[in-house]
């Protein structure tokens, strides 16, 4: 595990991302332009979806999958619930902040995901191509879920119900990622081949760039954060520790490799920043942003790329040598 | 000298992901269009944001020419979520030309 | 107490390509400088629009400070365009400090 | 025919194109920030000038490149005229708007270019390099025309006329395109060797992710398109179905290869929706964007795309067969 | 009929490597936030600029809303860097809703 | 020289730098959005920074670049003391606006740096890997020179000092070059694989790009400037030649190679425009920019990308043969 841990430090992805959280502490003035991160966010939800639906072209589908996807949607849907239970009697959050936070953990974080299957590209235990479906269809059911959990007892309108179930369901990275998903599948590698230049080769040192983006702006909301209690920051590492080992355990269990195991791990561990923050703002505007992103990309997403990938790859090769 | 004539400009700040909400509030009240500005930072009671497009935190200024009369009816119907949605509204009065659009 | 005097403040929403005859008749009116702010996207009698940068068919806000006079000259010289070109001129009375430069 | 038009649904290109489509029509909140969407389309442009500049100076110039260039202008000039007619008495748009979307259909499209180049490359019938600088010269002269239809009778300041002319001439994709177009004929193959990496292969890809924000853009314009009356959506299929038909007969007239003569009636199926439309802004400030733009970006791109390239294509072939 | 309070509404235009100078004194004198607004291009004594963000040659508008007091207190602190500093600002009287928060 | 002149004149990358002059002196509208021209000079900074790295990692660390780093700072700390009397003296600038030009001159210009770095890489005398180093050590010492001359006898509050140190050693653009310089080595080649096909194979595509846009500016703020006096203008290019001069024979007198002696050459020629800008906005706000970014952008830059690589490189060989 430790020479795990240290292989991932020395990879220019994760130095870069240390890089960001290091310039930012020292209150450098280097950022990247919100339009270049945006755009680099889009391109590495097209090219991982790309590659998965790639994959499962070549593997074609079979019950594995089925089960893989049936688990995901249901560890998004379950996750929430403890982690509300946890939020509410330990860190004292109010029923909305709780709701907000538990979705985020439900969630998945697209990058952590990114991340994970290149570190563990490198360790000779890709995960599954499919995994890819299985990080997209885990997105949106936690938000359900939370969303349930923090308007127990409300009801919205009909307009607002409306446009918030098509920001859920349709939300931009779920609407690419299966888009250039079933992309994938169609085109197959031939077709695959005329853009392989752009979406693989290119794919890490993009990584790279986007990971120093999200180093500055994890180590600045930190930087800033007023709202986070000691409790709070406790439960920022708790939570991926147990749901990540629960994924691993669960992804053994319903057989798959080591590699897809651990991914599913990772997933299970990682918060969303991105599609379930835009979600809350419209679903749970109340919430307060100072408090569900500070734990999930200033806390959470560090330890993951920092330990979580490595902890959980270690765990799945030891379950999968058991 | 041409004349002019007096209208309100409103001017609503809202985190981007609210803005449809906004626009749909100012077409409720009957206003002929709006227009949308991006704000790249800002600094409040719940602390500081600098160039957050990728977590859906950056904001954006919904700004709005419109009678007195539909101006104070949109005040009227967005009172309600404006602390809830964290809102800041602020309206003037404005000389503009071709008042009759609006 | 600092004193501040009393200027316009001109604020003119316009099509991007069209920026510069708007600048243009801001010099011609003596004008000492302005600025343009982004629109990202908008809506009015004809429809809808959003972050169109790619066809052209974005538009800006082109801001000036002047005297009264100079800017009701430049409204003078605006107004006929103002509805074939789709401008949609606002201006009000606001305090500067440094007044003599305007 | 209909083999060609499914081999190319099945090219990442077209499928992206598809999915913005879908997902605008979903209205999910899926969008490329404006800047990169902005820095495709340049980088594209100085893409397609470079690589066509280059195979020109492989190629060397002769009297068939001339008379390219002589039939692009002239069906440039031509073009708006007939369209003009049309759009007065069948759709009864004024001079005005009649004379801004005429310039549009006798200008073209690059990216419907872009587009054509690598799915006849994918058929085996690559258009010939100079077809490059065809492309470029299409653009203005149907500007000019269209400015004549539409301002018969009244007359500009100079001061307008000045600016407008430099609009006009020197756009940014016109002195992009032939600007690439040369510094390729200069640099020649051991000099684009070094930029091939980014120029060549990773072109795909950016038109991958380029199309996608197109597709987004022109189902949107669609839904909102409020001036669209049936008899300009009907013109807006005919216009590059006649036109289209025309360019590749004259190509295959003059003498051109199937593959170029395929082109040459892309680019004349083809209308603008960068460089008329910006230029229009400018010159015919009066005409609705929400017609113009909504013809030839909405309907007409998406058919050319879709469908026009494939019918071009069989029809040149068809016409060297005989 | 919502009622509303009347506040100040300040605005900078200023070279964007010194926001954080003026955002300082917008603390400094106790007002509760600040928005950033891009600015793309603009004119005015030492000559045109457009799209600089390479050099750091482009500016921003930093808006803020306060009280009177707040306001003519920040005019003050500014006062002396106003011209050194080439900023720009102007303040008007706007309407707001939820005025305690200012 | 000639010959070497001419081969830069064929070289893409030279070619649409002069795109660009020539697209803005013909007032076109071409324009590259800003934020992709912001997030392309941070690409070229973490890739040349990486390419050092890794370079230094093979060939390990020793005397030689000990002694190179410590000329590039003495260089820089010297050089703004001569400028400053030529501008004042000969050019009659005041005290703020003379000490604020000297610090750009003093500092050195990443973008003339990468292009030297593959103009020299195609006349087959490549710098050495530490030159990278060497820039990123050069930058800022030219700006505390500069301070000093322009704030003589005033002072700064303590809060304004602090932030003007931080933004003067912990700019944007040192922090990304040193912490890339950094993670090349730690990486080293084999970590350097990965991301090679984006910073590597991609660079020079990107920097046409880049030069591009810095042709269009350059061009657009000569033709704006109206604080340049001929004597300033002269002066922008003697300090070139004079300070490249000297650069060039100190190189060579430490021992290095022609390819780095040329190279330190063009570090000492060049002027900042990025870094040093934006630290005098902050430290010399009274300071006017028409002078310093017309001066080194619009006058020093072209003549460096244009004649002074050729020249320095040429007098490189000279002594060395010598
Ligand atoms: N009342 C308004 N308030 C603010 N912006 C407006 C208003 N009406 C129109 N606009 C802006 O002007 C553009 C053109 O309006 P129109 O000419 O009415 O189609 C719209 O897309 C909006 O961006
Ligand atoms: N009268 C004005 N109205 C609006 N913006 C101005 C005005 N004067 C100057 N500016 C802006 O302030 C910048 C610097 O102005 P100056 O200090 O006069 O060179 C200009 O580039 C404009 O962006
Ligand atoms: N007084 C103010 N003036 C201008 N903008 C403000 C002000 N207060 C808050 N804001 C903006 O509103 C956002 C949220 O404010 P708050 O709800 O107080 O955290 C801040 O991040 C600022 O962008
Ligand atoms: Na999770
Ligand atoms: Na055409
Ligand atoms: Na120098």
């Amino acid at each position: 595990m430790d020479l795990v841990a240290l292989s991932t430090f020395t990879s220019p992805v994760i130095l870069f991302f240390l890089l960001g959280l290091l310039a930012a502490t020292l209150r450098s003035e280097l950022a990247i332009p919100e339009a270049m991160a945006k755009g680099m966010s889009l391109y590495l939800m097209a090219a991982i979806g790309l590659k998965g639906g790639v994959a499962v072209a070549k593997s074609g589908v079979d019950l594995e999958i089925a089960l893989a996807l049936a688990t995901g949607i249901l560890a998004s849907l379950l996750m929430p619930l403890l982690a509300y239970a946890a939020l509410r009697h330990f860190a004292r959050l109010d029923q909305i902040n709780a709701g907000a936070v538990a979705a985020h953990y439900g969630s998945v974080s697209v990058v952590t995901f990114v991340t994970a299957n290149e570190v563990l590209g490198v360790m000779a235990m890709p995960p599954a191509g499919y995994m890819v479906a299985v990080l997209a269809v885990m997105e949106t059911p936690a938000i359900l879920t939370g969303l349930l959990l923090a308007r127990k007892g409300q009801s919205e309108t009909d307009q607002n119900r409306r446009e918030l179930l098509r920001e859920v369901f349709l939300n931009a990275s779920v609407v690419l990622l299966l888009g250039s998903f079933a992309i994938g599948v169609i085109a197959g590698s031939e077709g695959f081949e005329e853009v392989k230049p752009l979406f693989d080769s290119g794919f890490k040192g993009v990584l790279c760039l986007f990971l120093l983006d999200m180093g500055l702006i994890a180590a600045r909301r930190l930087m800033d954060a007023r709202a986070l209690t000691w409790r709070l920051t406790v439960l920022a590492i708790i939570f991926p520790l147990f749901n990540g080992t629960l994924g691993v355990i669960a992804g053994t269990a319903i057989g798959l490799d080591p590699g897809s195991a651990a991914a599913f791990g990772v997933l299970c561990a990682s918060a969303s920043y991105i599609a379930v923050p835009a979600a809350m703002r419209l679903a749970l505007p109340e919430a307060d942003p100072g408090i569900y992103l500070s734990m999930s990309l200033s806390l959470t997403f560090p330890f993951n790329i920092l330990f979580g990938i490595g902890l959980f790859a270690a765990l799945a090769n030891h379950l999968a040598g058991a | 000298m041409i004349e002019t004539v007096t209208r309100k400009r409103i001017e609503i700040l809202v985190d981007s992901p609210l803005v449809r909400r906004v626009t749909a509030a100012i077409e409720a009240a009957g206003i002929s269009g709006w227009s949308v500005i991006p704000v790249t930072s800002g600094s409040g009671r719940v602390g500081r944001w600098h160039e957050e497009r990728v977590t859906g935190a950056d904001k954006s200024i919904v700004l709005s020419i419109s009678s007195t009369e539909k101006a104070a009816a949109l005040a009227e119907a967005l009172a309600p979520i404006l602390t809830s949605h964290g809102l800041l509204l602020t309206m003037w009065d404005v000389e503009v030309i071709r008042g009759e659009r609006f």
